[in-house]
């Protein structure tokens, strides 16, 4: 719809790792009749970010199922009142699976799943499901934890420059992850944070990550989806990280590694689990172990050192021996929050908005 | 003109030889005929008058001439070669220059550039320096680097009279040029162009004031109803016949004109103005100081002057269009009215007519009916609770139709489609019939037809009969000389005293428009 | 003065290029007397015309100069509809943005994700190497400087020209410029092809520049600011260019706030740029008499040539 | 041979009815060709775009939703426009709405009862009406153009919702995501026809069409502002006072700006997020152009623009066409919408003439 305004939200969060609904007895498809499933997505295919990589799982679904599946997508829903009459025209035209994948069409896919209870619902980082509604997100934390880690080590500035979309849970989650990485391998490396209040605006992303170099950060990272920030750290000549997708392209020397939002495995194995019928409610929240939250290789400025420190951390994730959130944290105040011994239970996680130790500035309440 | 009647032998631009030639020119629109087979020949040296009510025909003509419509029919020929006029451009190449009766200014610019864009030149220093020689040469004083919005009416009249002397025409059409000079103004013009004349230069002089035409033109052409009526000597012509020729069997007897004023002896004053000052509220406005003025009823007081000299704001601050703040400059009978707003003035009984018709009297994209609601709605209750009584202003409307020949397809005809003098029946028609104890009318016959301006002058004064008071400001002495029975001047925010207009001539009326506060030796009030 | 003062001026320069760009064209476009609330559009299909074809020839002045065609040819279907059918002219800018919104995502389906060299920076021996002004005044992309310059020649145009007074005329009273014989609907037309290209030039500069990428949408409202900037301007060039700056300058200048670690919610410091443009209106809107000779006050209105 | 445009005399009734079908008509003609061009089944298309979306009682109900806050505020601003007053920060005022009715709501929070709607609609209209004061007081106090004060205002709109949903006005139960609780059920809209979502928010919005209807042709306050759109001189010497007339337009579109952006959130959404309108209030001001500025006209245009939205969607889910495609076919409806509506006042006529003056009556 006509608008002169950056659209202001876009997904947001994952789902609670626990309460695992009934699941519910699933149809079973016959082999003659294609599976229908369909995509709502909140921006454009072409914002190659976000939206980009759900499509990148459509296409997987299509690649492994052939003419055993028919693939349906609808762009650039608003979320708001328009999500709900296009989840239903979904739902009410056949489709068998709906992948809704944003935070905010949470609501919407709940009142619709109550009016179809054959149909199965899949809702990206939400955290209210139903005998026909799972939910799925990525811990894209243990890739920040990655880069926290590679950050710390390589800084010469010990100033990182986060640019940072809206000020809710699942960035500040990224926020502090990284920071706790970061510290622990650096403990004098500070992370400075900009919000620039949209997900995605090229131009305003690469001013705020101009405006970070000029304050000294020496590597930049960014929770918002263009490529505009490495693009920058490369002209500049500084280090970055990518987001959502590979962005060496963009910044062939800039770019150290990037978290890419891997759903591919995930889409296919929720499409089979339909076809076989034994799709069931869940609650799923992976991260690297599942390949959900994926890396592609290093990039030239990345020493052996800080690869292989990298690796590890990554390794005792999926291992299980390290979590990114495990204690002692300490809050900005210098207050621990977390004891030494303790974790973050995924709860704490869902809703976190406080800054740890390390991040410069203050979350405002 | 046809081809056999070029001379033979002689050749193109001789100074025998017509300037111009239209000939069996026919324009029609959808439902009128506004020009039929017009004949017209100009000759250089000579004042030729175009003579004819508003809608015969003269306008349209024109600007066929000028390059601005395009003829359904006919020729024209230019100093003897058969030439297309197909803009305005072309016509100034030709050396036709027009000054129109709305002027074609660009207010946010300067007197410079838009005597530039006139002639199509730069505006540069060279052009200020031709602008300076010509405007001196003339007696047409102007500011060059001033900007149009700043000027008053007369000195945009002069941007536009320099802006074709300037281009040295053969030919210079005048529509209406004198309605906003004063008299020593017009005196000074009518040199001009006889000096014009003398230079060669032919000269169509558009008008319906028949004594001008008498004393200024060689030739008369008039028109009625798009058709060439008669080709006249204005000289050898009273102004009665000259009225007859162009209105037809429509001439009013001139008797109406000439009512009697009544002696304002013992009749209550209805409208007090006492020393008012009104600073002028912004740069392109005249200030008004030490105004003083008392309406009495049953007479008409006439205040002359050029416009421009504070007539729009003396206009405004009377209605109510610009209230003031504090009391004892206006009263009402008894009630101080200063700080009232149009509609409660309205309401205690003093209505106005504004010089601008369309979109200060009325709105032109808006029905008769809405027209007649614009002021009706609180002397004639045409609005109620709130609620705006569609049919009553209908009826208002009509009666207004009815009673003042207002020619139209009835109310819910658009107020723009009126011609000038139509329109101005109406909405002096819509004021007068709401029975004002006061009324002040501003121009009421600017850019209107003969005809039409008797029919107003007798409903003034037969509104005055009925013991109101009226008001009428005026660049148009004939008007004024003729209506008033007590006669000021406004100039510079000034205004003078008041005297009985028959104990004034022109001249007297002339020192008093150039400043004059009094006169010597002669009776007056304030 | 610290680097970093320098390159936060540089960062400056880059935010509000594209909104000098866009600005001066549209304020021409009103200074005719036409109002085009599609800038948004034109800038869409220029960015995405100039991404592309500086990627299929390898050349960014092919890019730019397409850019312009481009904005152009999507001016025209406004020019034709607003002046030669008539049509309302808010109403026909918003349409087109809509639909300058549509074809630019449709043209640009597979250029999302590529990455191209974008316009160089300007390099002068010996001038670019100064301390201070040479990054300052020499080091950057030839763009930055064709912005300066385009906002003198409009001015020039405007005050100077005889060209520019027609056209400052036609926006004052069509009427009376028709009157005199001026063609009313061609200078119009002029106006908004132009327009048009300069939007175009701001989308250029924003795929092959600001940011050297396509992605759809990826003015991201630049062109309504633009819109709001030729008022804020009074319809003067030196203004629109201050006030680019001023909007581009706060802009930034709240990204540094940030990062300086203020604690205010930061949605607050992002309305800094729309409300200080206020603020500054509301100052500069008391000059009436400067709005009145500057204004075009046929702007808007439909031209019905009555002869 | 040239085709010019010859400007009737008075406009024509009949194309007031007739110009919407021929560009209608040409619509059809010319996307038929987008769609070849495209290689698409254009009948497909066509039949996703026009009929499907209303060929069912729900998808009736769904035209009805969408476009109950385009026909509301398309009138509104209407009648602002006639008065020449332009107000384009609507969807400003309609957030202002949401925000300050849906505070009412979670206020009262988990009050039920009657009263609770009704004061949420006055904090609503409230709100609009507010947010549209400013550019009102900034113009008749200091000159300042509404253009630019409303434009710029909408953006700060934006970010204080966004500001309310992460902070102030968040769901305290909900893990610090950007949005509220869900309203109480006293808080919604009540359904008027069972298993949809069509809210009493369509009747009002018809009511205000009607309303504004009235309004415009027969009160005295309409008719001053229609004065005042057509010659602010003669709203003066008519005793209407010109700085109350843009407060009244102001006010009367931020009110009902507001009070749509109230029944959204009350409506289909029922709680606030972060993005409540996908852009009515820019929307709203083709809606009220296209409508040719009359309440009437708006119902109309309101209804063929939600039309379109709905189109694009279904077109999208049966024909897997882009959204990009939907952009240009609804930029491509509104150009031929708009450029028939020329045949009103002109008609056209072959000429052989090379010159094209077009004229009127001197």
């Amino acid at each position: 719809m006509l608008s002169p305004l950056v659209k202001t939200t876009r997904r947001a969060v994952l789902g609670l790792a626990s309460a695992v609904a009934l699941g519910a007895l699933s149809s079973v498809a016959f082999a003659a009749d294609p599976v229908k499933v369909g995509f709502v997505y909140v921006g454009p295919i072409s914002d190659h970010g976000w939206t980009y990589r759900h499509d990148v799982g459509r296409l997987a679904i299509e690649e492994a199922f052939g003419d055993a599946v028919e693939t349906t997508y609808v762009e650039s829903v608003p979320e708001g009142a328009d999500a709900e009459r296009v989840i239903r025209n979904l739902a009410s035209s056949g489709h068998d699976l709906i992948f809704t994948t944003s935070f905010g069409y949470m609501n919407p896919t709940i009142k619709v799943a109550r009016d179809f209870p054959d149909v199965k619902f899949e809702h990206a980082t939400g955290y209210q499901r139903a005998d026909n509604v799972s939910t799925y997100s990525a811990r894209f934390y243990e890739g920040r934890a990655v880069l926290g880690t590679m950050a710390g080590m390589m800084t010469e500035s010990n100033v990182i420059g986060y640019i940072a979309s809206f000020p809710i849970p699942e960035v500040v989650r990224g926020i502090n992850a990284f920071t706790i990485a970061m510290r622990k391998v650096n403990p004098d490396a500070e992370v400075k944070v900009v919000w620039v209040n949209t997900w995605y605006d090229p131009g305003k992303e690469a001013d705020a990550a101009k405006t970070l170099i000029d304050q000294g950060a020496d590597i930049i990272t960014q929770h918002t989806d263009s490529p505009a920030p490495l693009q920058v750290a490369q002209e500049r000549g500084v280090l970055g990280f990518g987001q959502a997708s590979d962005m060496q392209s963009f910044a062939p020397e800039a770019q150290l590694t990037s978290i890419i939002d891997d759903w591919n495995p995930y889409y296919v194995a929720r499409v089979q689990a339909v076809m076989d019928g034994s799709w069931e409610s869940q609650d799923t929240w992976t991260g690297i172990d599942d390949g959900m939250v994926g890396f592609p290789g290093y990039g030239p400025a990345v020493s052996e050192d800080v690869q292989a420190a990298a690796e590890t951390v990554k390794e005792s994730i999926v291992a299980g021996t390290l979590h990114p959130f495990a204690g002692p944290i300490v809050n900005q105040a210098g207050e621990v929050v977390v004891e030494e011994g303790e974790t973050l239970d995924d709860k704490a996680l869902l809703g976190m908005n406080y800054y740890v130790e390390g991040v410069q500035g203050s979350l405002p309440k | 003109m046809t081809a056999e009647a070029i001379h033979p032998g002689i050749a193109p631009g001789s100074l025998d030889q017509p300037l111009a030639e239209l000939a069996g020119i026919s324009k029609a629109y959808p439902g009128v005929l506004a020009n039929d087979a017009i004949d017209l020949v100009v000759e250089p040296g000579r004042i030729h008058a175009l003579l004819g009510e508003n809608g015969a025909g003269k306008s349209t003509l024109v600007k066929i001439l000028y390059g601005l419509l395009s003829a359904d029919s006919g020729t024209l020929r230019w100093q003897g070669a058969d030439v297309t006029i197909d803009s305005p451009n072309t016509a100034r190449r030709l050396g036709i220059a027009m000054v129109f009766q709305h002027f074609s200014l660009f207010d946010s610019l300067t007197v410079l550039e838009n005597i530039a864009l006139g002639m199509g030149v730069d505006a540069d220093t060279d052009l200020a320096t031709r602008i300076e020689d010509v405007s001196t040469r003339y007696g047409l004083p102007l500011d060059a680097s001033r900007s149009v919005f700043e000027l008053s009416v007369g000195e945009r009249q002069r941007i536009e009279i320099v802006r074709c002397l300037l281009q040295d025409p053969k030919l210079l059409v005048m529509d209406e040029p004198t309605s906003v000079l004063t008299p020593a103004e017009v005196e000074q013009l009518f040199v001009t162009l006889r000096r014009l004349a003398s230079e060669g230069v032919a000269i169509l002089y558009i008008s319906h004031k028949l004594e001008e035409i008498r004393v200024l033109c060689d030739t008369a052409t008039i028109l009625r109803s798009g058709r060439v009526v008669a080709t006249a000597s204005p000289a050898d012509e009273s102004a009665a016949s000259l009225a007859t020729l162009m209105m037809g069997e429509n001439a009013p007897n001139g008797s109406s004109l000439a009512v009697s004023a009544p002696s304002s002896q013992g009749r209550s004053s209805l409208l007090r103005v006492n020393d008012l000052e009104v600073p002028a509220s912004s740069s392109d406005a005249q200030s008004l100081s030490g105004i003083t003025l008392s309406l009495v009823a049953g007479t008409i007081t006439g205040i002359a002057g050029v416009a421009g000299n504070g007539q729009d704001e003396l206009l405004a601050v009377l209605t109510g269009e610009l209230t003031l703040s504090g009391l004892g400059k206006i009263r009402m009978g008894d009630t101080d009215v200063g700080e009232l707003g149009v509609a409660q003035r309205r309401r205690l009984g003093l209505s106005a007519v504004p010089e601008e018709r369309l979109g200060h009297g009325a709105v032109p994209n808006m029905s008769l009916s809405e027209n007649a609601a614009l002021t009706g709605f609180t002397r004639r209750g045409l609005a109620r609770g709130g609620w705006l009584r569609t049919g009553a202003a209908r009826h208002f409307a009509q009666e207004i139709i009815d009673r003042f020949d207002v020619r139209c397809d009835g109310p819910q005809s658009l107020a723009g489609s009126l011609s000038g003098g139509n329109l101005q029946k109406f909405v002096v028609g819509r004021e007068v019939l709401q029975a004002p104890s006061v009324l002040v009318v501003s121009q009421p016959t600017w850019g209107v037809d003969a005809g039409a301006a008797a029919a107003i002058h007798a409903a003034l004064r037969e509104l005055a009969n009925t013991g109101s008071a009226v008001l009428v400001i005026s660049q148009d002495l004939d008007e004024l000389m003729q209506l008033t029975d007590w006669l000021g001047a406004l100039c510079a925010g000034r205004l003078s005293r008041f005297y009985p207009t028959a104990s004034l001539d022109v001249q007297q009326v002339g020192l008093l428009m150039g400043g004059a506060n009094a006169l010597e030796g002669m009776e007056s009030r304030a | 003065m610290s680097d970093a003062l320098i390159l936060s001026i540089l960062t400056i320069v880059t935010a509000s290029t594209p909104l000098v760009f866009a600005g001066i064209g549209e304020l021409v476009v009103e200074r005719s007397g036409v109002l085009n609330l599609g800038v948004e559009g034109m800038i869409l299909v220029g960015a995405v015309s100039g991404f592309a074809l500086a990627n299929l020839s390898g050349s960014a002045t092919i890019g730019v100069v397409g850019a312009c065609v481009a904005g152009a040819v999507l001016a025209s279907l406004f020019a034709f509809l607003t002046l030669n059918l008539k049509s309302s002219q808010v109403a026909t800018g918003l349409a087109l943005t809509i639909f300058g919104a549509g074809v630019s995502a449709l043209m640009g389906q597979s250029y999302v994700g590529i990455a191209v060299g974008g316009l160089p920076k300007m390099n002068m021996p010996g001038l670019t190497d100064l301390p201070v002004i040479g990054p300052l005044l020499f080091g950057h992309d030839a763009l930055v400087y064709l912005s300066f310059a385009l906002v003198a020649s409009v001015t020039w145009f405007l005050r100077r020209s005889r060209a520019g007074l027609v056209l400052r005329a036609v926006g004052d009273s069509h009427d009376s410029a028709h009157a005199l014989g001026y063609r009313v609907i061609r200078v119009r037309w002029g106006a908004i092809l132009f327009g048009g290209a300069c939007s175009g030039l701001a989308g250029a500069y924003l795929s092959l520049a600001y940011t050297p990428m396509w992605a759809e949408n990826m003015s991201a409202g630049r062109g309504w600011i633009a819109l709001a900037l030729v008022v804020f301007a009074v319809w003067q060039p030196g203004r629109l260019l201050l006030g680019a700056y001023i909007f581009g300058g706060i802009s930034i200048l709240q990204l540094h706030i940030q990062a300086l670690g203020l604690s205010v919610p930061s949605q607050l410091m992002s309305m800094l740029p729309y409300v200080v443009t206020i603020i500054v209106l509301v100052v500069i809107s008391r000059d009436s008499a400067r709005i009145r000779r500057n204004a075009p006050a046929s702007i808007g209105k439909p031209f019905h040539p009555t002869a | 041979m040239s085709v010019i445009l010859e400007r009737r005399p008075t406009p024509s009734g009949l194309m007031g009815w007739l110009a919407p079908v021929l560009a209608l008509v040409m619509t059809v003609a010319a996307s038929v060709l987008l769609f070849l061009l495209l290689g698409l089944p254009a009948g497909a298309a066509l039949h996703a775009f026009f009929i499907e979306p209303v060929s069912s009682r729900y998808g009736l109900a769904e035209l009805a939703v969408k476009a109950a806050p385009l026909i509301m505020i398309g009138v509104a601003l209407s009648i602002g426009f006639r008065a020449q007053v332009f107000n384009i920060g609507a969807e400003g005022q309609l957030i202002l709405g949401g925000i300050a009715g849906g505070a009412v709501a979670l206020a009262l929070y988990p009050v039920n009862g009657w009263f609770v709607l009704p004061l949420m609609a006055l904090a609503g209209i409230a709100g609009g009406m507010g947010w549209a004061a400013i550019p009102a007081l900034l113009k008749t106090r200091f000159g300042a153009n509404e253009i630019l004060t409303s434009l710029m205002l909408t953006y700060v709109a934006v970010l204080l919702l966004s500001y309310m949903v992460t902070g102030p006005l968040r769901d305290p139960d909900g893990f610090n995501f950007p949005e509220s609780r869900l309203f109480q059920s006293s808080a919604l809209l009540p359904r008027i026809l069972s298993g949809t979502r069509l809210h009493i928010g369509f009747p009002i919005a018809i009511a205000i069409a009607l309303i504004g209807w009235v309004f415009l042709s027969r009160t005295l306050l309409g008719f001053a502002l229609r004065i005042n759109g057509e010659a602010p001189r003669a709203a003066r010497f008519a005793g209407f006072n010109s700085g109350r007339l843009v407060w009244v337009a102001l006010l009367i579109g931020g009110g009902v700006s507001g009070l749509a952006g109230l029944f959204e959130v009350a409506g289909p959404i029922g709680q606030l997020l972060p993005n409540i309108s996908p852009g009515y209030g820019f929307t709203a001001i083709i809606v009220a152009f296209l409508g040719r500025l009359h309440p009437v006209g708006v119902v109309f245009a309101g209804l063929v623009m939600a039309l379109s939205y709905l189109g694009g969607e279904a077109a999208q889910i049966t024909m897997n066409l882009p959204v990009a495609v939907t952009g240009v076919f609804q930029g491509m409806l509104l150009f031929f919408l708009l450029a028939a509506d020329v045949l009103i006042n002109y008609r056209l006529r072959w000429s052989g003439k090379t010159r094209s003056i077009t004229s009127s009556q001197p």
